[in-house]
């Protein structure tokens, strides 16, 4: 495959550590994310995904591990062009909208503080209309932008948040649930985009969302994680196709389908994680099941799913 | 739910069309940054816009008040000492205090004009020195005035940044710079304030030099508090993400979600100030006899306030004037710089 | 602790009881009182403050007192002292009944043993070196030469006998012996309780009119007087009990007083005088302390009797005490205050002889003003005034820079207004042009405003010296020693040397005192020097 | 009809520097005893503010309920109710799950007291009663370690955690009226499905009615009984959920229905309806919804579609169902969208 | 926390050393010296004063013999009045300021509280308007000329108080009433600013939704919420307050620390200036600690090491 772009090694991040309400948000997980690719995340709400991209993007120092961007631990950039660079390569749609905008900016002054920073506009007409064009690529229209975050629906937030994002141009963009608070149309809208993008300027992207048939559609690979860790690795069409991990397994069970009568009879796996019976001197590690195709599992799981092709 | 289906339409309304979106009516309005929303925002609150229009009238007879009734401040007159407010024009509109009497202890009127055999008219009286006390009262308020705009430029310069950095940094630096503040309010204002007066000449420079001082702590901490506050919300955080230098994150993030209370704590700096400099004055490091500031006259005043009451009550009614439209224009602001209200 | 119900029960009861019994004491004479300020020393040796020399002074008591009349009267002394003839040695007769509370009787060493103790170096008392150095024998010595305390010249010839040796003839020295410093101290109990000593009410004897009651120390707000019923003349003290109040305020004071929560006030400040002018419940006297501005001679203008003569004469002192005190002060054309001693014989008051001198004259002032300025061979002047931070000082300083400057031509005066500590610090520096300062004497006699002048005088800090004046006074104190109509003339005669010959300083005004006093307060008294009040006379009814 | 709730011709406006913002233009609608309303819709098309105003939450300072607004909960006109007879309502009979969940929960008070608080206050359960039961209620919506997670405050939580607090909160009372406004976008679909299950419990347990907003039409597909389409304000569109699913007739639903991949979409792009919601300051006169219309007539220009009827439970506010209108065949996408429709399969495997 | 208490209390250690330090010498500054004061004493008495007190030692060597002393615990000895130890002196005077000082606070802190909220939630009305115009002219017109007119009018024409002295509770409620005009007003004045903000924020409208009342919601969510400026401000006012108002000790005849600090300072009395600076600042510093861990109490996101990351 392509040039890797991100290297996350070994990456572990614990809130409050040594506490006794220590919290193992991200414990001890490794992927590589390729040029151009998109990698989806899901799993299990509280599993560590937003915490997982906050920690690339550096918003939180990594407790353990290594995350390298083009081959640089991004975590031992000090110098100050060289974070401006990555500031600019790197962005992050965050999962909650309202929140993460200024509630005394106008909109217009949000979307444009990438562009400020990063002196992408050369004068104030450029960049009243960059912001213009960015307002109506992500489903707004100009006339919002003369207006404060607290004046927008759920989804109109959201999508200040994509804008602010892309205002950039970056190369890497981390998209925490970019598109749940959005209807179908502008999900399909933004997708369409970030996937045009993609392929126009080669970015790549961290995808962290729930709904599967989206990130399915939009991802190369998926990792999906549960509590920590990363349990499956793998092709979005393998996923789907041979979900190995019992966790992945009852995910897809339980994806909604938009027919009333398919509903009506659905039947849903559950997944306990006690059903693993791990000992002690089981190794549980990340274990390449088949060719591309990573699984946590114990040595003897491993056989055992390898016996199922 | 009613069925308009039988309501009958001409049948070329049915015809596919395109609709032109551009048709829909597009007002471009000019855009405004932050401030100048504010500002027109604050337009629109009445009790700010009265409290404006009250505040310039007194600021222009402020600066003009001094030279309309042809008195000087300075002049010593002690045999018209301790007079009365008289103003011909109002002298028989009974409900106001300016027919030039005064009233003892034992509620009998005193007539110091006529008992003087005084022709002259001073409109809010005389001091203890018999020194036109509008003239004053005027000439006060313009240094009162400018001690204002002193103190609320140390607090902003000096006190926001100060805590701004100190709250932002955290850690080691916030640590020495609370250490800071905590030994400079530690250390007696007075052994300090005398000091000053040993080394400076007393006037504007060493009031500001004493504002500078310590009369900053107070905005710097208040600062600082907010800061704590906001700084770990996720717009900062995006914003870093995009790269905001921390003094941007500070000043175009932070900042605006705390006008409210910096606007509030000014208003408190000033009065403050204005009496600071009084003490100043009375101590010997402030201003010079014969200059007055408001601060002053209300301390003369304050001691014949059974006596004499209109000397003090004229400078205390205009500083409070001054504070209360201050307060009001302050409130205006607080609410033009928050988006959520309405317009 | 012990919480039981019974337990409670019982000490509630005979708490009932105390009051009651407290209450019938009480019911007698009750006098309440404002203060300027807590009482900050009660060792008698230790006192510098009024407040403190007025306590001592009812709840104590030396050898004299001073009456309502200002004079002196016998006390612990039984009868007037022999006095030698060369007029040095004075022997004291002590009263037979003079007790301390504890039952102790008064005695010669008592006197000693105070005295003593307070020229011990280490005592730290400074009232005590400077009352009696250069006047009882020998203090000086002891005080800066360690030399042995038995050698001063305060002996205890028998129980009841005290005689004091005197460095030359003082004609006021039984006024003296009312001043607390001078008051006895019973040894065993001050050495019994060390430290302790005059901490609080319990630590103190008293032998006064009154006992000290429910004082805490120098930080208490609120203290009582009782009668003392084992005073010598307890029979001719009609108060049963006084309250003291520290009130720093007048405002404060005359509002308490206004509300019936208090009798006497403390000293009205000038602006609350005029609200009472013509008040019968106010009671005024002219304090024996004059204020005056000291001219530095160090500074080449000032050396100048014309320019000084001109700046003396240019203020107009009637208006200031009438328009801008109007407190009952008075213009002081003089540097001896006015109603405060008497001639020796005629008993005609010291101003009656010399009048006024540098009395307001603008067109004089001019005059006296141009020459100067022409000597110096300038056309202006530029002098530096350093004015106190109190009230007063800060008016009397605006008015009189005006009043300067306006009569003056070419004279700036730049006001430097310093806290008490600062200025004199540069007093003594001599760091100043002109100053405004004021004196009150602690002992009824011209002197002890004369020798503030005299070269190098530890007041002086002007630079003014005159041989003249200087002859004039030791002459006074000398030679006419034992002659006190010559005395007195000399006295007045180095006043005119001082003000009309030399325009040495610029007399500015004589300080009234003005107080409220509740209507039914009887021969309530108030004195000119040391202790301000003395509450024994007093008594309460319509 | 047993009818909990009704709305009759809501109209909202914002007003605000700009100008007044008519968010909501003429809603009408009406909730069953028991059944669960879904909203879809676009976003910003008022599916918030139109729930938030049967609370009667919309800021007090810039937005205005018009005259003639109608809300009737239990005979009550909730829109010309007084603040304190709101409060009793409030939590009790009608709640609400709000759609932020990291900002609706209060920073400074620890989340276990956040749902305890209603339980007191309408329920008079004591404080350890609160307790225990919103133990429960977090351990219904499934937060691993519910005794640990109720001490800490709501920072502490991922968002969707905080959005299945959010829903304990409005769960604890047993209201009658739950109006969840997104309530599982942040969550992932194990949980979702958890969160729905629990939801239809309460609805069989004690026949509360639901409104549900969302815009996974998985979702709809799963809970709703009737579903309501809106758009630009006003809603286009309400019928059964098999009648939007298998018979829409308003051509913004078939627009929303085409633009939803499925798990085996692989076309390149996704159907996107093209151009940009209508701008709520300057509402287009006629049908909002003309301008990205493929089928756009010229009355849509000029008059404002009526809602017709298309069955008893069926209406959509179009001009295609005037009788004079062409017939036209919903697009070709929506038609192989809802044979792919898993359902679909499954039916005529039977 | 325990680590951070530690930390603090090192620093609070040195920041108290420091201000007695500075103090000291800035106060040799002045000129004079303690006996000066009293004109009458000759130049060979002051010697021997000097000498008596040690005053006549080089400053360094003053200066370590007083650290010697404090840290035995021992301030001195007044000069003032004579020979009366510093912290006798301290204790003495420090009960009426000290219940004084708290009586105002803790009145003032919930009338002002009371007055912002409504003020709040009655914006820009006549309750607003009227609770901005008490903060502001107990603000703007000067505490003596407050305490004063309390006095004249209250106490001298309606006879309803005692004017003034110290001698029960009855005689401390006029001097309470001009003391706590301060926290009155700041904390109304704050209270409102912030409580508008929190106000208009969603988990007071989720609050709402649960059925709270207004007072539920302003006492319950927002107060919390607003409290930071106030407690910022009321915090070191509280020191302010318990070590003595100079005004209102005077105005009501209240033998107070007040009163005495200022007098030590003119007659230059050393060893209480010191005394009262070392209990005044080490309240300060004492309480800038309390209130710093209050952040972390009142608002759990704020976190104490205050660490940059
Ligand atoms: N406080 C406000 N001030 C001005 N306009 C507002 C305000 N609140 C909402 N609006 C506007 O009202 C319209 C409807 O908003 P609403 O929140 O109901 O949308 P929604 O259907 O819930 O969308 P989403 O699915 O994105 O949450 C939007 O256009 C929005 O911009
Ligand atoms: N500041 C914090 N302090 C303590 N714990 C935290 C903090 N932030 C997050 N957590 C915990 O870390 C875990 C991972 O959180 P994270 O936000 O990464 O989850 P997530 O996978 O993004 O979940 P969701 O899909 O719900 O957003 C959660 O259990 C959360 O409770
Ligand atoms: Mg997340
Ligand atoms: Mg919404």
């Amino acid at each position: 495959m392509a040039e890797k772009l991100i290297e996350v090694k070994n990456l572990k991040l614990f809130f409050n550590e040594g506490k006794k309400n220590e919290v193992k948000a991200v414990n001890d997980i490794s992927f590589d994310i390729y040029k151009g690719e998109t990698l989806g995340l899901v799993g299990e709400s509280g599993c560590g995904k937003s915490t997982t991209g906050r920690t690339l993007i550096r918003l939180y120092n990594a407790t353990d591990g290594e995350v390298n961007y083009r081959g640089e631990n991004v975590h031992d950039v000090k110098n100050k062009e060289k974070t401006l660079e990555f500031n600019r390569r790197m962005q992050m749609i965050f999962q909650d909208p309202y929140a993460s905008l200024n509630p005394r900016m106008k909109v217009v002054d949000i979307i444009a503080e990438g562009i400020d920073l990063h002196g992408l506009a050369s004068s104030k007409k450029e960049r009243e209309e960059k912001v213009h064009e960015l307002l109506e690529i992500v489903g707004l229209n100009r006339d919002h932008a003369g207006r404060y975050p607290h004046e927008f629906s759920g989804g109109q937030r959201q999508r200040i948040g994509i804008a602010r994002a892309l205002a950039v141009d970056p190369e890497f963009i981390i998209a925490d649930e970019p598109i749940s608070a959005l209807d179908v149309s502008i999900q399909a809208q933004v997708v369409n985009l970030m996937r045009k993008l993609q392929k126009d300027k080669g970015l790549t992207y961290l995808f962290i969302a729930h709904d599967l048939s989206m990130v399915k559609y939009i991802s190369d690979r998926i990792g999906v994680m549960y509590f920590g860790k990363l349990v499956e690795l793998t092709t979005s069409e393998e996923l789907y196709k041979n979900p190995l991990h019992p966790y992945t397994q009852s995910l897809l069970s339980s994806i909604p389908f938009p027919d009333p009568d398919y509903e009506r009879q659905r039947v849903r796996k559950t997944y306990d994680p006690k059903s693993h019976q791990y000992t002690d001197s089981d190794d549980v590690k990340m274990r390449e099941v088949k060719p591309g195709h990573f699984v946590y599992c114990s040595e003897k799981e491993m056989q055992e799913m390898k016996k199922t092709f | 739910m009613a069925n308009h289906s039988d309501k009958r339409f001409p049948k070329a309304m049915f015809e596919p069309a395109q609709v032109d979106e551009a048709l829909a009516e597009k007002i471009e309005k000019p855009s405004l940054n932050f401030w100048q929303d504010a500002f027109l925002r604050v337009r629109k609150n009445k009790a700010a816009i009265i409290s404006f229009i009250i505040l310039m009238l007194l600021v222009i007879v402020t600066f003009v008040g001094p030279y309309i009734n042809g008195y000087d401040s300075e002049t010593q007159n002690a045999a018209h000492s301790n007079l009365p407010p008289r103003i011909d024009a109002l002298a028989d509109v009974s409900w106001l205090p300016f027919e030039g009497t005064w009233e003892d202890r034992n509620g009998n009127t005193l007539y110091p004009y006529e008992e003087r055999g005084i022709e002259e008219s001073y409109w809010f009286g005389t001091d203890k020195f018999g020194r036109d006390l509008f003239t004053r009262l005027w000439e006060g308020v313009q240094i009162s005035l400018l001690i204002a705009v002193l103190a609320t430029a140390i607090d902003m310069i000096i006190g926001v940044s100060y805590g701004a950095i100190s709250g932002y940094f955290g850690g080691r630096v916030d640590n020495i710079m609370q250490r800071i503040i905590e030994i400079l309010t530690g250390i007696p204002n007075l052994v300090i304030v005398i000091l000053l007066i040993l080394v400076l000449e007393p006037g504007i420079l060493s009031i500001t030099l004493a504002l500078a001082i310590t009369g900053w702590t107070t905005m710097a901490r208040v600062v600082r508090g907010q800061v704590l506050k906001l700084k770990n919300q996720e717009f900062a955080l995006a914003s870093k993400t995009l790269g905001a230098t921390d003094f941007r994150i500070i000043f175009k993030h932070l900042m605006p979600n705390m006008v409210g209370v910096i606007i509030i704590n000014t208003m408190f700096t000033i009065p403050n100030a204005i009496f600071f400099e009084a003490f100043l004055s009375f101590i010997g490091l402030g201003l010079q006899p014969p200059d007055a500031s408001l601060g002053t006259l209300i301390e003369d005043g304050f001691k014949v306030m059974l006596l004499y009451p209109s000397q003090l009550i004229i400078p205390s009614i205009v500083i409070s004037i001054l504070m209360i439209t201050f307060n009001l224009m302050a409130d205006g602001l607080r609410d033009a710089f928050d988006p959520k209200m309405r317009d | 602790a012990c919480y039981g119900g019974d337990n409670g029960s019982d000490d509630a009861g005979s708490d009932d009881a105390g009051s009651d019994d407290a209450g019938s004491e009480t019911a007698g004479q009750e006098l309440r009182v404002m203060e300027s300020s807590a009482i900050p020393v009660m060792d008698t040796i230790m006192a510098s403050d009024t407040v403190s020399f007025t306590t001592m002074n009812n709840v104590m008591e030396g050898l004299y007192r001073i009456n309502a009349d200002q004079q002196e009267v016998p006390a612990l002394a039984e009868g007037e002292p022999e006095v030698s003839e060369d007029g040095k040695v004075y022997t004291f007769k002590i009263r037979e009944d003079a007790v301390w509370s504890n039952g102790d009787p008064v005695t010669a060493n008592d006197f000693v043993y105070a005295w003593q103790r307070a020229l011990d170096p280490d005592s730290g008392s400074s009232y005590g070196p400077y009352l009696m150095e250069g006047k009882i024998a020998g203090a000086s010595e002891v005080f800066n030469d360690g030399a042995d305390p038995s050698t001063l010249g305060a002996k205890a010839i028998d129980e009841k006998t005290l005689e004091v040796t005197l460095v030359k003839p003082i004609s006021y020295f039984n006024s003296l012996m009312a001043f607390p410093t001078f008051f006895p101290q019973n040894q065993a109990f001050v050495e019994e309780q060390g430290e302790d000593y005059a901490t609080s009410a319990d630590t103190i004897l008293y032998n006064g009119p009154f006992v000290l009651e429910n004082w805490d120390g120098s930080t208490d707000g609120e203290w009582v007087y009782a009668k003392n019923e084992d005073y010598w003349d307890a029979d001719n003290v009609a108060l049963d009990k006084i309250t003291f109040n520290e009130v720093k305020d007048s405002q404060t004071a005359v509002n308490a007083y206004e509300s019936g929560e208090a009798d006497i006030t403390t000293k009205l400040s000038s602006e609350l005088v005029p609200q009472y002018e013509g008040d019968e419940n106010m009671v005024s006297w002219l304090e024996p302390t004059v204020f005056w501005i000291k001219m530095n001679q160090t500074n080449e203008a000032l050396q100048n009797e014309n320019i000084r003569r001109a700046l003396a004469m240019a203020i107009d002192k009637q208006s200031l005490t009438d328009n801008i005190f109007n407190n009952g002060s008075i213009p002081a054309n003089y540097a001896v205050p006015k109603e405060f001693v008497q001639h020796p014989e005629t008993g005609a008051d010291f101003r009656e002889a010399n009048g006024d001198m540098l009395t307001y004259n603008v067109e004089e002032a001019q005059k006296f003003w141009q020459q100067g300025l022409e000597e110096l061979g300038v056309d202006s002047l530029e002098l530096r005034y350093l004015g106190g931070d109190s009230e007063a000082a800060k008016t009397s300083d605006e008015f009189i820079k005006d009043q300067l400057e306006t009569n003056l031509e070419g004279l700036t005066i730049t006001l430097e207004s310093v806290p008490f500590s600062v200025r004199l610090e540069r007093d003594t520096a001599l760091d100043y042009d002109l100053q405004m300062a004021g004196w009150g004497p602690d002992y009824l006699d011209p002197i002890s405003f004369s020798d503030l002048w005299i070269t190098d005088g530890g007041n002086n800090n002007m630079a003014y010296s005159s041989e003249e004046y200087d002859r004039l006074l030791k002459e006074a104190e000398t030679t006419y020693a034992n002659d006190p109509v010559k005395r007195w003339e000399t006295l007045q005669e180095a006043e005119r040397v001082l003000l009309e010959e030399d325009a040495a300083i610029v007399p500015i005004y004589q300080r009234q005192s003005n107080i409220l006093v509740n209507e039914n307060v009887n021969d309530f008294t108030y004195h000119f020097v040391g202790p301000e009040y003395s509450f024994y006379p007093i008594s309460m009814g319509e | 009809m047993n009818n909990i709730l009704e709305v009759k011709d809501l109209n909202i406006s914002f007003h605000t520097y700009a100008g007044e913002v008519q968010a909501i233009r003429g809603v009408n609608f009406e909730l069953r005893k028991g059944e669960t309303l879904a909203i879809v819709g676009e976003s910003g098309s008022g599916k918030s503010v139109t729930t938030k105003s049967i609370m009667r939450l919309l800021p007090k300072s810039n937005s205005e309920i018009k005259q003639g607004s109608q809300i009737l909960f239990d005979g009550k006109n909730l829109a010309e109710l007084s603040d304190k007879a709101m409060e009793k309502i409030r939590g009790k009979d009608i709640s609400m799950i709000f759609q932020d969940p990291m900002t609706s929960l209060n920073p400074t008070m620890k989340i276990g007291k956040q749902i305890a608080e209603p339980l007191i206050k309408h329920q008079n359960f004591s404080k350890s009663q609160a307790k225990q039961r919103a133990l429960e209620l977090l351990e219904l919506v499934g937060l691993p370690n519910p005794e640990i997670r109720i001490n800490q405050y709501p920072h502490q939580f991922s968002g969707g955690q905080r959005q299945r607090i959010v829903i304990a909160v409005a769960l604890a009372c047993n209201p009658k009226v739950l109006i969840a406004d997104e309530p599982t976008t942040a969550l992932d679909v194990t949980i979702q499905a958890q969160i729905l299950d629990l939801m239809k419990d309460l609805q069989n347990k004690i026949d509360t009615s639901i409104i549900f907003i969302t815009h996974d039409l998985g979702v709809v597909a799963s809970v709703a009984d009737r579903v309501a389409v809106m758009y630009g304000g006003k809603i286009v569109e309400v019928g059964t959920v098999d009648e939007i699913f298998y018979n829409s007739q308003h051509p913004y639903t078939w627009g929303l229905i085409s633009s939803m991949p499925s798990i085996d979409t692989e076309d390149d792009e996704l159907f996107v309806i093209p151009g940009s919601p209508p701008d709520l300051l300057n509402p287009p006169k006629g049908d909002a919804f003309a301008a990205r219309n493929r089928y756009a007539m010229a009355i849509d220009q000029s008059e404002e579609p009526p809602m017709f009827k298309v069955s008893d439970t069926h209406y959509a506010a179009t001009w295609l169902l005037h009788p004079d209108a062409p017939v036209i065949e919903p697009p070709e996408a929506v038609q192989r969208r809802r044979k792919q429709f898993p359902g679909n399969v499954t039916k005529g495997e039977k | 926390m325990g680590k951070y208490v530690l930390q603090r209390i090192f620093y609070m250690a040195l920041t108290l050393f420091i201000v007695i330090s500075l103090t000291f010498f800035l106060m040799q500054l002045i000129p004079g010296s303690p006996f000066s004061t009293a004109a009458k004493l000759s130049d060979s008495q002051l010697a021997i004063m000097n000498a008596k007190y040690g005053l006549d030692q080089p400053l360094p060597v003053q200066y370590a013999m007083y650290m010697g002393n404090v840290l035995q615990g021992d301030l001195g000895v007044s000069f003032q009045f004579s020979n009366t130890p510093v912290t006798e002196l301290i204790a003495g005077r420090i009960g009426p300021s000290l219940s004084l000082g708290l009586q105002a606070m803790i009145f003032g802190t919930i009338f002002g509280i009371l007055l912002g909220i409504i003020a709040a939630l009655r914006q820009n009305t006549w309750l607003d308007y009227g609770s901005t115009f008490v903060a502001v002219l107990g603000k703007s017109i000067p505490s003596f000329v407050f305490a004063a007119m309390l006095q004249y009018i209250i106490g001298v024409q309606l006879g309803w108080l005692p004017v003034a002295f110290w001698r029960g509770f009855e005689y401390s409620i006029l001097p309470t009433i001009a003391l706590s005009i301060f926290p009155i007003s700041i904390a109304a004045r704050f209270m409102r600013t912030e409580m508008i903000d929190v106000l208009g924020s969603d988990y007071i409208t989720l609050a709402k939704a649960k059925g709270a009342s207004g007072y539920e919601i302003a006492f319950k969510h927002a107060m919390r919420n607003a409290l930071i400026p106030v407690v910022t401000v009321l915090g070191p006012l509280t020191v302010s307050l318990i070590t003595g108002s100079l005004v209102v000790e005077r105005v009501f005849a209240i033998p107070g620390l007040g009163e005495q600090f200022v007098t030590s300072i003119n007659v230059l009395d050393y060893s209480v200036i010191m005394g009262t600076t070392i209990l005044f600042a080490s309240l300060f510093i004492f309480t800038v600690f309390v209130v710093d861990i209050l952040y972390s109490i009142i608002d759990p996101r704020i976190r104490l090491s205050g660490g940059n990351n």
